[in-house]
């Protein structure tokens, strides 16, 4: 239950009265309660970093004053009247804009139609005002660094990245008073988080009352002026980020300090699990060798669009080969669809949870079971007894938060999904896991269970390669690393070898 | 490079290039193989046999664009033309009676409407449940007898200005406004979007139920407009109008590229659909063809019309 | 003389070359006959410098596919048309022919509105269905229950037929009861499961008419059900499927339409009066059904 | 607390619940009004109306489950019982005419399969084009003139076993097969994952193509058993049988509360749903109903059946 270490960081220093003031605020699922009597007071001109772990409530929270979920009980003011909003357009209405964990973009629209949806601007004859539409989207696109991007191009094309600062420029051109930022950073190059920054800054400075929620501490202690951290949900503590510092933070968020560090493993040099040679798949990447050997974590860094998940997928037979060979164990590999790889003992963990992830009307034990359905199976049935035992062995380890396994996934907050998507790779008992982006928007403490059961496994044999835009988890993890560079190999660098500069100068090599 | 050659290539990547193809391909095949196929009267007629069909898949694509399917179109069409000619019968105005028809249209799609946003009915059983008792309204305010059916309906039906069907003039009306509708409209917009991803489409403010309930609507709309087209072509309103026209309908929309699954489609696509079909029975009168080949062509024709598509775009959700 | 199976000779052709277009459909052995009429006519009018093509209307009978079809034979010129008009929404293009200088002759079935038409051949629907209801009178020695089962229910040669037996059995036998009608949508597969049905609730039933498609189901479900001698199934059509029952006994009447025969002299009486100038002898020329009964099938 | 009212409220959160109330309600009412109804007779009779569209309505559902569409099954029932009473008429050999007929649905199912999976034709127009293809064919192959089918095929369409029709034993014997398969195989549970997400599945190690081909298979194999259950009931293999079938069946598969988008429903549900649509044209034949209002209930409630799960469960994908 919450602990008492509630600090009221903003005091009486702060001015004037809250935009939003929360009191009292509980929900529960189904019996579950997920959030106990939450108070809380946003202010105009202030950018709010909420922490907490994955299932601690902060995006429910958030649909609560935005209207998507009302409240079991509890009374939000905006401005100092009573609100109680019955759907997501009363939310809108009085001026809250909300950018969602999850993608939502519409990528049948164009770039425009997205950032205008629900409030498209007409001509004086009814007909859509394309021209003004069309202009003013390329200066909002501007203002949260996405200039580059076409307006008139078909949203549905473009990469996860864009997609998101699509997403963060619909909700800037509502000009909202409040605005509520849910994880808009995890799939952001550098750069575009950067951009992203200065807009939040600006946004401040004009007086809009921001939340922003994160699974990255170095951005929340950067960015903003207050940080709230939610554990199990209740609010656990309120503190200033110059007046903080990660370790602290972690503690509030798990109660314990959680931190995983590099632990070398022996690994033998000659028993080579998976080679590659001139591999290309004649689109995206080209020409690519390296060899992972068994036990080994390689990591695969790589700026936006440098082909790490097209490799991954040629190894996964998603993607089929143009030439070059792989060999696994020494043995001509060629899968021509995932399931002859996944038979062979290849397990991926892929990039974007939602559409290549979960089984959203699957409960939680069948998603992890679809991978080793075959693996357990007694002639045609499926080992229905065994699954419950080992989906139970996996919540534990992972831990999983959950009522049971039973209850659909999509009920599961987004880092939960993702440890169900890691279970349901471990169980299929691989002999090569493949990671494209494993912990997207999993909490620190989270991340730390993950990386352990990644290093425990590669102790006992398994050989993980892990593509992934953060070089901090590179670091935490990997044994090597190779860096790719608009699809070709720009070099593998050792142990002993790997900073965070040399990867990044690496990153950026041109061919 | 060649710009012909580029032209073509980006011709290519519409959905509705696959069916323009086949349709050309048919008709270039027919101009040899009969004498009679280019004959203005011909094709005129061709135009006109495919203008009902295509009038009703213009509500029909709407619909489908927007995640949902209408079943229901072929009763409608028989009740509508059927309320039509009763009321004309009855009161001898035919303004009432036209109007009359073209409500009844607009009631049956709301009523589709309103059994789908308010009732949660998946569409697919909401309208074939509409699909059964519109016909039995039919059925019951006719006792099973065709009423006749004859001026205005008859002129929009079956005349002609300047020799052009008017029932093809209207198509080609219908399908221009239904086009610029789609494209340019902030709801035509908004039906791709719900179409597309319902959900962020709500979260954006996007009002799900009245956009749902209008597509509906219009499609009954059109429904009701076709039955009296057919009805006037007939000069009669039998209350079995339209029977199984929901399948040719829903074939037009979908082998103009419309995807069934929601958000892409278009109104340019859902015309060729129809013309095909149309061209297609044409083919068989024209060349003698013996009914059962006929059925074996149809599905091969259909079947590679689409097959086009799919070779050259490779599959998709996957 | 007239061609083996038909009634009218043709004359002398001083015209010059003759086109006549047969259009009729194909979905089910009724059409056989007639398909094989069209072709008897085209052999013997061959001799006299004419062509009867026969064009397929397709497997799905509509008004619109009938309009399909004359349309596309104005198109292709022909000098006359036989046709299947069927629906009541066919005489409209039907007058349009007739404009255009294109004699049109009707068989089997057309609609209850008035066209301009050469002529029609075929069978009443309603007097067949009281020629029905007459030996269903006596069949049922004017009393107990006889059960309905119609193709569609709004289809017009049905609905005639249904009540052109329903009507006389009404004011001329009172005291039969009347089950249904159901529709059976031309299915054998419908009439058998309605049959077992009707003898379900009426255990008493003791004839089962059949309007329009697959009376064969009605007389296999009374074969499956042992009532064979007790009920009896009357229906349309001398086809092999129906026949078959008539042997058997399950199905004590069969009313024909003389398809063979109207296909044949319809297309001799148009040539007639393509070349010469030769009226049909009537506007409405009548064929009285054919109906056999289990005696003439042995 | 009242643990039957947790059992009630368990039972309500299945989708097929409502279908099953709507069930009991229809055969509660009939119990009451007509003193034949509960018969054990009559009982039979609605299970043997009802198995053929079972039967293939258990294809269906697998492929519908599995997010395809299966529109051939009406026309496959057709060819299937041609081709096993023409090899049979021919050869005179009937366990071989049985199995070329249970061979053409299979082979039918396959090609639907293959235009699926390598063509990559969308499944809606895939077997819209087979429907028309195989009715065709069967129409070819008879010159449309029904071929007399008897033996061990009338033995399964109208025999009985202890007075129970065989056809409804072998729906119940299928009905329990399918389920354990559906719920206990490998195959059957990579048919619900394909069917909620394709995509994921695939990178899950599901082979996407193998399992689409196999439901596709499996459902003309089961059309193909259902045209000779139907053609040995009437001792006839019309060219034309099972027109119109696919509408019923799928309808079946709804009412029983699979998703038409993918995923979802049960193997008892689709029972359950083709019992209620026999159980109504055996109440109209009861009851006596009158013939046009025959047509408007049977809309109204298979429309019932849907909403009191709609209204139930609240709005879904939004
Ligand atoms: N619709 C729902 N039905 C049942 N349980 C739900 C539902 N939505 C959320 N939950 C549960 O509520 C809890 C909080 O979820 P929430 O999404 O708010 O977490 P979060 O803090 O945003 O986590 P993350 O960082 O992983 O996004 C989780 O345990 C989740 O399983
Ligand atoms: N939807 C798309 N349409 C066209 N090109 C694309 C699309 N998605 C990616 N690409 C292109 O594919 C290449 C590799 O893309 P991708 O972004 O998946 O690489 P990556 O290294 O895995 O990066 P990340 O996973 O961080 O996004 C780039 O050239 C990119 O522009
Ligand atoms: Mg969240
Ligand atoms: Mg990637």
């Amino acid at each position: 239950m919450p602990s008492n270490i509630v600090e009221n960081a903003t005091g009486a220093s702060r001015a004037g009265q809250p935009l939003v003031r929360a009191r009292g605020v509980a929900k529960a699922f189904s019996g579950n309660a997920v959030l106990h009597s939450v108070d809380l007071d946003l202010y105009p001109g202030e950018v709010v970093g909420l922490l907490g772990e994955n299932g601690a409530g902060k995006s429910t929270l958030m649909h609560i004053l935005s209207g998507g979920l009302v409240a079991d009980s509890g009374t939000i003011d905006l401005a100092g009247e009573p609100v109680r909003f019955g759907n997501v357009s009363d939310g809108i209405s009085a001026g809250i804009s909300f950018v969602h964990q999850e993608l939502s973009v519409v990528g049948a629209l164009s770039v425009a139609e997205n950032l205008y949806l629900g409030r498209f601007p007409r001509t004086p004859l009814g007909f859509v005002d394309k021209v003004l539409m069309r202009a003013s989207s390329k200066a909002l696109l501007e203002r949260v660094g996405a200039g580059a991007l076409d307006p008139a191009r078909e949203a549905g094309s473009l990469r996860a990245g864009e997609q998101q600062l699509i997403e963060i420029a619909k909700a800037a051109g509502r000009q909202p008073r409040l605005l509520i930022l849910d994880e808009p950073t995890s799939s952001l190059t550098p750069h575009e988080v950067e951009s992203f920054f200065s807009y939040v800054r600006n946004a401040r400075e004009a007086g809009t009352a921001i939340i922003f929620i994160t699974h990255r501490l170095e951005e929340a202690l950067g960015l903003c002026d207050r940080l709230v951290v939610l554990r199990n949900g209740a609010i656990v503590s309120e503190r200033k980020p110059a007046e903080t510092s990660r370790e602290q933070l972690i503690a509030d968020m798990t109660g314990k300090p959680a931190i995983y560090d590099y632990k070398p493993r022996a690994i033998d040099e000659n028993a080579v699990a998976l080679s590659l040679r001139n591999v290309s798949d004649g689109v995206h990447i080209e020409d690519i060798s390296l060899e992972v050997r068994r036990g080994e974590v390689l990591g695969l860094f790589g700026l936006v669009g440098a082909g790490r998940t097209e490799l991954l997928d040629v190894i996964h037979g998603v993607r089929p080969l143009k030439s070059g060979y792989l060999t696994l164990n020494k043995r001509t590999f060629s899968p021509r669809d995932p399931s002859e790889a996944v038979k062979s003992g290849v397990v991926l963990v892929p990039e974007g949870r939602k559409t290549a992830g979960i089984l959203p009307q699957h409960s939680v034990r069948d998603n992890a079971a679809i991978s080793s359905l075959r693996r357990f199976a007694s002639r045609f049935f499926s080992d229905r007894s065994g699954e419950a035992s080992r989906i139970a062995a996996f919540t534990k380890s992972l831990g999983i938060r959950m009522a049971n396994d039973m209850q659909p996934i999509s009920t599961l907050s987004g880092g939960n999904q993702q440890k169900v998507i890691f279970a349901r790779a471990l169980m299929a008992e691989p002999q090569l896991l493949l990671l494209d982006e494993p912990t997207h928007g999993v909490d620190v403490g989270a991340k730390a269970d993950l990386y352990t059961i990644i290093a425990q496994a590669a102790e006992r044999g398994l050989t993980v390669l892990m593509a992934s835009s953060e070089v901090p988890e590179i670091l935490a993890l990997c044994d090597r690393v190779a860096v790719l560079s608009k699809g070709r190999l720009a070099g593998i660098l050792e142990r002993s070898e790997m900073s965070e500069d040399r990867i990044l100068t690496l990153a950026f090599r041109e061919h | 490079m060649n710009t012909g050659l580029v032209a073509l290539k980006r011709l290519g990547r519409h959905r509705e290039a696959s069916v323009l193809l086949m349709l050309l391909v048919v008709a270039v095949y027919l101009s040899f193989a009969s004498e009679y196929f280019l004959a203005p009267r011909n094709l005129l007629n061709v135009g006109r046999q495919a203008s009902v069909v295509a009038i009703v898949a213009l509500g029909q694509a709407l619909v489908i664009i927007g995640r949902g399917i209408d079943l229901s179109v072929g009763s409608v069409i028989g009740l509508s033309a059927v309320v039509a000619a009763v009321v004309i019968r009855d009161t001898g105005l035919e303004s009432v009676g036209l109007f009359a028809g073209l409500l009844t249209g607009l009631c049956c799609g709301i009523v589709n409407g309103l059994l789908y946003t308010r009732l949660k009915i998946n569409p697919f059983i909401a309208t074939l449940g509409t699909l059964s008792v519109a016909r039995g309204i039919a059925l019951l305010m006719t006792g099973g007898i065709p009423v006749p059916m004859g001026g205005i309906a008859e002129f929009v039906g079956a005349g002609r200005i300047a020799g052009i069907p008017v029932s093809f003039l209207l198509m080609i009306v219908l399908a221009i406004a239904v086009h610029v509708f789609s494209v340019r409209t902030v709801r035509g917009r908004e039906i791709y979007a719900i179409g597309d991803n319902p959900k962020a489409s709500r979260l954006a403010g996007v009002d799900l139920k009245a956009t749902r309930l209008f597509i509906f609507a219009f499609c009954g709309l059109l429904a009701g407009l076709g039955g009296i087209i057919l009805s006037g072509n007939l000069a009669s309103a039998d209350p079995n109008l339209g029977v199984g026209y929901e399948l040719d309908v829903i074939a037009a929309v979908i082998l103009g590229g419309t995807a069934l699954s929601g958000g892409r489609g278009s109104i340019a696509g859902v015309v060729i659909g129809a013309l095909l079909m149309a061209l297609l029975n044409n083919a068989f009168v024209l060349l003698g063809i013996s009914a059962y080949w006929q059925v074996v062509t149809k599905g091969l024709v259909i079947i590679f019309a689409v097959a086009l598509d799919g070779l050259q775009r490779g599959g998709e959700d996957e | 003389e007239p061609p083996k199976g038909g009634t009218v000779a043709a004359v002398e052709n001083t015209k010059g070359p003759i086109k006549i277009a047969f259009l009729s459909f194909q979905n089910n052995p009724f059409w056989t006959p007639v398909t094989d009429g069209a072709k008897a006519a085209n052999d013997y009018l061959k001799g006299f410098n004419a062509t009867v093509d026969f064009v397929d209307l397709g497997n799905e009978l509509s008004a619109e596919a009938v309009v399909a079809g004359i349309e596309g034979a104005l198109a292709k010129q022909y000098n006359g048309i036989v046709v299947v008009p069927i629906f009541d929404g066919t005489a409209r293009i039907i007058n349009e022919a007739t404009e255009a200088g294109v004699p049109v002759f009707n068989i089997v079935a057309e609609g209850a509105a008035p066209s301009e038409r050469l002529a029609f051949i075929g069978q009443d629907a309603t007097s067949a269905g009281e020629q029905i209801g007459k030996f269903i009178q006596e069949k049922m020695n004017g009393k107990g229950k006889l059960g309905v089962i119609t193709g569609y229910f709004g289809a017009t040669q049905h609905t005639q037929r249904m009540n052109g037996a329903v009507d006389y059995l009404k004011a001329n036998a009172p005291d039969i009861q009347i089950v249904g009608p159901f529709e059976n949508k031309d299915k054998a597969e419908e009439a058998y499961s309605l049959v077992q049905d009707m003898m379900t609730s009426n255990p008493d039933l003791s004839m089962v008419y059949v309007t329009a498609g697959g009376p064969f189901g009605a007389a296999k479900a009374v074969k499956d059900l042992g009532l064979t001698g007790k009920v009896g199934v009357v229906g349309f059509d001398h086809t092999p499927d129906n026949m078959q029952y008539l042997k058997t006994g399950e199905m004590v009447g069969l009313l024909d339409q003389a398809p063979y025969q109207q296909a044949l002299d319809a297309s001799v009486m148009l040539y007639n009066y393509l070349v010469a100038g030769t009226e049909p002898p009537a506007k409405v020329i009548p064929v009285v059904g054919n109906l056999l009964t289990p005696a003439d099938a042995k």
